[in-house]
C-alpha cells in the first residue's frame, strides 16, 4: 500500500489539515459517497459491492461443509480472506497475500466474529466430526484507499444478503446473523483526526486507527497502523468518530 | 452440478431458449476502474468479467526487459466465490496458467509493442462469476481495457466459443452445453482481417463441422466486436460530454 | 521456451520459407527421424522414450489407487504431468512447472482424454470410492524443437506399453486402451506453412498449430501457440497436414 | 488446553494470585547472543523469548533501498516447540506475518532511522516458549535488543497487554485469561510521550471499560520500562567492569 | 554458513595449524566450553539448550499421535527438522530450510536413528494405523561454528528430557530411549585434522568430518562436507579423535 | 518392496549371484545429448542415470557471482516414474537437496573453477530409474559428463558404495541389501591421489569393518575409474572418426 510520494503533495496535504481541510473538500468527519449493492454474484451464498469513494470491494461468501477446528468442536467455523488483486492498484503484485492483505482479512474477521454477528454455534452438523465453514472473500476491485472500512462494510452486508444453501443438511430457516458491526477508521495528519482516508491521505497520514462497534456503542475490535504515533486524546477522538460514523454506515447494511 | 438434461437441443432451440448460432445477452462497458489507466467490463450470460491494463510501465526487474520491445503479460484470475460449485482456492491453477498464456497470445498480435521497447504492459482479467467462456469474454474485455486505456492497437480483439452440441453446431455456449456437449472451440479473432489469434479445442469434429464452426465463430466474433465497439463510443461521447 | 534470435539467423529461416525450403533440408511436409522405444523403464507401468531429430521425451506411466474426482465418481482419474528439466535445454530452469510446462502437459492430456483412448470407465474399483489413478510423466530430456508432438507421441506409445500392475486390486486381463491419437504441430514461418519445427524453427515463427487427430480423421484436440495469427487458409493446411502425417506417426506408436 | 474454570477472579484475585493491576515475573536480560549486533532476552510467566537486531547494513536488493531512510524490518517466529498444544508448523502464519508488521509500526516511531538512508535494521524476535502476551513481550525484548545494539533511538518502547475477565479490567493477562476472558488489547507505548505506537483488541469493551483499560495499561508500561532501563543498566556496567 | 573471508584471515589461520596451534589458544583435539541445560521448555515434551562456545542450539521434542510409514507399520516416526533462524546469524535468510539446515536435521537424525536410541517399536499405537511421532526440533540461536556436534548434543540431551506425554493412549513409564550416540566433527585446516572448528575456522576449513559413535566405539553415522578432500590417514585420525571425544561429550548427556 | 528374504549371503555369494567385491553390470556412455555442453548415460544394475553439463557460462543474478572463481551448482533429480514403489512426487525433496549438496562437494575438489571467475558450471544429475546407489551412480555419469563437456578437471571421480550385508562387506549394494543390510557407505574418490572427495554412513560399522569397506570402496572405484575412462576414450575416437 505504500506510494511514494512527492514532497509536495505531503506539504500540500499537511497544510490542508493544519486547516482542518481535505483534498477534495470534504469535513474532517465525513465520508466519501458510500453505496453497497447485495446480491451482485448469484453463484455465491451471499455477496455484496460495496463502494466508498472510488474505492470498490467485492466480497462473496460462500457457505461449505467440513471439520470444526479441534478447540472449537461445537461451532461453525469463518474464514475470512482478502486478495489484493493487481487490478485495483499499480502497486499490488500477483502472489500470495502479503502482510497488507492479510492484516486486512484478519481486521476484518475481526469486527465480525468478536461482535459475535454469525451464530456460529447454530451451523453445527455433528458436534466434532462437520460444521458449516463460512468462508468470506474480500477481492478489491479498485483501491482509492480505506479499504478497510470498504471491505469490512461489504463483508457484513454480504453476511446479511447470505441465503441458505440448498443442502439437505442445512436445517436453519436463514443463514444466522444477528448483528451489525460497522467498522471506522480515522487517519492522523499533522495531527488532525480525519474518518475515511483517501488513498492520497493515506500515503502521507502518521497513523490509522480502525475500530469496530456495535449498534450499541460497545467496541469489539481496534487496529492501530502506520508508523506514527497516537496520543490518549487523538484515540478519545477516533472513539467519538467511530460511533457517530458507524451509525450512518450501518444504513448501508442490507 | 445438476443431472444431466436428456436433451440439449429441443425443436431446434437450445434449453436457453436461444437459436443455434445466437449468443447469450451480451453487455460491455469501457472504463469502469479509477486506478487503472484502461478497464472494462463485460456480461455475457451469467459471466461478469473484469479487465484492467496498466502501462506501459517500467519493466522490473530490469534484466526481463527487451531491448526492442515492449512485454505483453497477462492474468486471468477467479474470484474464490465466481463459481456455482465449491469455492475456489485463491492463486494460480494449471488451468488458468494456461488460460493466461493463450490470453496473451491472442491479444499479442493486436498491440503496437514495438512503440514501447523496455516496457511492460500489464493486462489483469477478474473473473467474479463464471458461466461457461470466460476466456473468450476475458479477451473481449481485455481488448477494450486496453482501447479504454490508450494502448496503440491495430484492432480489437473479440472472442467467443463455438462447439457441437447433441450434433449440431452451436455459438457460445453456456454452462450445460459445456458441460454435456460434444465439443468445445474457443477462437479469437482480429475482425479486420479476420486473423485467428487464438484457437483450442477439446471434444470430437468431423472435419465438416470443424470447418462449420470456424464459419459460426467468425460470425459470433463480428457480432461481439460490433458490441466491443459501441462500449468504446459510449465512453469517448460520455467523456466528450463529461469533462 | 523463448530464445533470442540473431535477425540474421530469423533472416535466413524466413528467406528459406519462402523458397519453401527449410534450415536441414527438409521438406515442409516432411518430419525428422522418428524413434520410439518402449518400455525402457521397468519400474513404471508403461515407458517409452519417442525422439524426433535430436528431441528426446521419455514418459513413464505409473497406476495407483486413489479416489475418484468428485464430479466423475464411476471414472478412473487420468493425471498428465510435464517436467521441463534444466538437464534438456539451457534455457530450462529448475523449479515448478512454468507455462509452457503446463500447456505442454494439458496439451497431450487433451490429446489422450478427448480421443477417449484410456476407457477411463473401466478403472473403477469401487465407484466413487477408489479408481485407478493413471500418471502420465512427461520428462523432456533434450530439447530441440516440437515438445508437443515428441511428448503426445511417446504419452501414447507409453499408454500402449503399460501392463497391468501386480497388485489384488486389478481386474482386467490388460490395461485399457483403445485409441490412438497422435498429435501434429505445424508451424508458421513466413507466412509457410510447415510440419514439425526445429529449434530454430521454433524460435522464429509467428504461429504454431497443433491438432490431435484419431484414426477416423476426426479431429479431438487443438492449440494455437505463438504471438502471431493464422489465416482460415492456414488453418486449412495445417488440418490437412495434421490428417495426412498422423499416419505417418502412428506407426512408430507400440 | 484445559477446561474452563468457573471464575477466573476469586476474592478479587486472579488465578495465579495476582491483583487486577499486576505483571507477571518479569525478567529482561540484554546482550545475550554474540552474532547479533544487539539482543535481549524477555521472560514474563511462562514466556520466553529472545530478540536480535542486525545492522544498520546493507539492504539487498538495491532497488527496495529508501533513498533517504533506513527501513525498519520485523519478523516474529515462533520455535515449533514453543506452544503447549499442538506442534506449530515452522514457517510463516497468517498470524504471526500481521504479528511482524504491527511489531514493525510499534518499534518504527523510536529509531532515528533518517541517520542511515538506504541500510536496512533487521529486528527478529523468536518466541521460544508461549504464555500469552508473545507479541507485546517480543516487542519489549525488541526494544531492549536494538538499544542493546547501539541503534539510534528516541526512547524505548515498553509493551503489554490489558484485559477484561470476569468483567474485570486486568494486565497482562495469563493464558486461561486470554483464552477465555472477554476482552484483550495489546499495547505499546513510548513511555516518556506516554504516545501509543501499537493498539490492537478484540472482544467488548464498553467505553468506560475501554478509557479503564488504556490507564491500566499505561501503568504497566511504566513497570516494564522501568525493567527495560535496568536490564540495560545492568549490561553497560557489566561491560565497563568486564573490559 | 559460508562467509566471505579475507585472505589474511585465511592465511593466518592456516598458518598457526601448521604450527598446530589454532585462533582461540586451544589444542587440536580440545573443544570450547560445552555447556547443556535440559527442560528449559516446559511446553515441549524435552528440551535442551547446548551451548559450545558460543554457538547455542536449542532443542525441543514433541509427540503426538499420527500415522506410521506404510513400509514400517509397526513402528513410531521420528522427525528431525532443524531451523536456522536469521536471529542466529547475519548469513541466515528467512525462509524455508535451505541445504545446510536441511544437511543439519538429516546428519543429526541419521546418528540418533542409525544408533536405535530410541526404541522405535515401542511406540506404537495401533499398529499400521496410530503411532507416536517424535519431533525433534533444532533451533539454533546463536551460530559461532560446529552447529552440527552442538546440535546433536542438544537433541540427545532433549531425547534423555523427554517426559511422557499426558495422554491416555500413552501406556509406558518412560520414554524408551536407551542409547547415547554422540557426533564429533573434525575440521581439516591447511592438512591438519582438529575437533570442533569455531566459525573462523570453518570459514578457512578444505573439509570436514563428522562421526556418530556409540559406547561401544562403533560407528553409526558419517558426514564429510566442504569441498576438499579427505586422505585415507585423515580419515583415520578423525576417527580417532570421534571415539576419545565421544567419551567426553556424552558426560554431559542428561 | 516385498518381504526382507532370510539371508542376503549365501555359500558366499550374494543373492543376485554376485561375490561380495563385485560390481553389478555396468556400462558408461560419454555425448548423448545435444543441447548439453556435455552428458554422459550410466546405467548400473537397474540403476538408468543421465547427467548433463552446462557451462561455464554467465552466472545470473550478478550478486552471487565470486570474482576470483566460478561456482559449481548441482542438482540431482528423480523422474516421478524411476522408483519401483509409489510415483515420487516431482521437485525437491529434503533428501535430494542433501544429495545434490554432497554431489557438489564431491565434484568440486577435481573442477579448476579458479579458470573462470564469476562464471557459473551447472550440472544436472536426472535419475530415470533407480534400484540403489543412485547418488554414487549420479557422481560417476556427471564426472563423465564434465569431461565430455571440456570442463578443465585435475581428475576424474568414481563413485560407489560400500556396505555390510549378513555381516560381510560388500561393493555397490542393490536394492535388497540396501534396505535389509546392517550399514551402507556411499563414497567418491579421485583415483589418481586416492583422495576422498564424498563420505557418508549410516548403519553399524566396528572400527575393522570401517577400515575393511573403505578399501573395497577403493577397488570399486578403480574399476568404475576403469570404465570412466573408456567411455571417454571411446566418445573421441568416435569423434575423431566420425567428423
Amino acid at each position: 500500500m505504500q506510494e511514494i510520494v512527492s514532497s509536495v503533495k505531503r506539504n500540500y496535504i499537511a497544510d490542508l489539515a493544519r486547516q482542518r481541510k481535505r483534498v477534495d473538500g470534504r469535513g474532517l468527519d465525513q465520508y466519501r459517497e458510500i453505496s453497497v449493492e447485495p446480491g451482485l454474484i448469484e453463484n455465491a451464498d451471499g455477496s455484496a459491492l460495496a463502494k466508498i469513494g472510488n474505492t470498490q470491494v467485492l466480497v462473496g461468501v460462500k457457505l461449505q461443509k467440513g471439520e470444526p477446528y479441534p478447540d472449537t468442536p461445537e461451532s461453525g467455523v469463518l474464514i475470512v480472506n482478502a486478495e489484493l488483486v493487481p487490478l485495483a492498484s499499480p502497486t499490488f503484485e500477483p502472489g500470495p497475500p502479503d502482510e497488507n492483505a492479510i492484516e486486512l482479512a484478519r481486521v476484518v474477521d475481526r469486527g465480525i466474529r468478536e461482535s459475535q454477528a454469525i451464530e456460529l454455534e447454530k451451523l453445527v452438523i455433528t458436534p466434532g466430526e462437520e460444521v458449516w465453514i463460512v468462508f468470506v472473500d474480500i477481492h478489491v476491485l479498485d483501491q482509492d484507499g480505506n479499504l478497510i472500512d470498504t471491505s469490512a462494510l461489504a463483508a457484513i452486508s454480504a453476511l446479511w444478503n447470505t441465503k441458505p444453501p440448498k443442502d439437505e443438511d442445512w436445517k436453519l430457516k436463514k443463514f444466522p446473523i444477528s448483528k451489525n458491526p460497522v467498522t471506522v477508521t480515522t487517519a492522523k495528519i499533522n495531527g488532525e483526526m480525519m474518518v475515511d482516508p483517501c488513498l492520497d491521505e493515506e500515503s502521507v497520514m502518521e497513523a490509522r486507527i480502525s475500530m469496530a462497534t456495535t449498534e450499541d456503542g460497545n467496541i469489539c475490535a481496534i487496529q492501530k497502523g502506520g508508523s506514527g504515533t497516537l496520543t490518549l486524546q487523538d484515540i478519545d477522538k477516533a472513539y467519538e468518530l467511530a460511533v457517530t460514523k458507524a451509525d450512518e454506515l450501518r444504513k448501508y447494511v442490507k | 452440478m445438476e443431472e444431466k438434461p436428456e436433451k440439449l437441443i429441443v425443436n431446434g432451440k437450445r434449453l436457453d431458449g436461444r437459436e443455434p448460432g445466437e449468443l447469450r445477452p451480451l453487455k460491455i462497458q469501457a472504463g469502469v476502474l479509477k486506478r487503472a489507466d484502461g478497464s472494462a467490463y463485460v456480461e455475457l450470460g451469467g459471466n461478469k468479467i473484469l479487465a484492467a491494463v496498466y502501462g506501459p510501465r517500467e519493466f522490473h526487474p530490469r534484466h526481463l526487459q527487451q531491448p526492442t520491445t515492449a512485454t505483453l503479460r497477462c492474468r486471468y484470475n477467479m474470484a474464490p466465490f465466481s463459481v456455482s460449485d465449491e469455492r475456489k482456492r485463491p492463486g494460480p491453477s494449471r488451468r488458468s496458467i494456461e488460460i493466461s498464456k493463450v490470453t496473451r497470445e491472442a491479444l499479442e498480435p493486436v498491440v503496437f509493442l514495438e512503440q514501447y521497447p523496455r516496457a511492460v504492459i500489464d493486462v489483469f482479467i477478474e473473473v467474479l462469476q463464471a458461466d461457461a467462456g470466460t476466456r473468450t469474454a476475458g479477451i473481449t474485455a481485455a481488448s477494450v481495457a486496453m482501447a479504454d486505456g490508450g494502448i496503440p492497437m491495430r484492432d480489437l480483439v473479440a472472442s467467443v466459443a463455438v462447439g457441437k452440441v447433441d450434433g449440431t453446431i452451436v455459438l457460445d455456449l453456456n454452462k450445460y452445453e459445456d458441460q454435456y456437449g460434444e465439443a468445445d472451440m474457443p477462437i479469437a479473432m482480429l475482425p479486420r482481417k479476420k486473423e485467428i489469434s487464438l484457437m483450442q479445442m477439446d471434444g470430437n469434429f468431423t472435419p465438416e463441422e470443424f470447418r462449420q464452426a470456424i464459419e459460426l465463430a467468425i460470425l459470433g466474433c463480428e457480432k461481439i466486436y460490433e458490441a466491443q465497439r459501441e462500449a468504446l463510443e459510449k465512453k469517448y461521447s460520455a467523456n466528450l460530454g463529461g469533462e
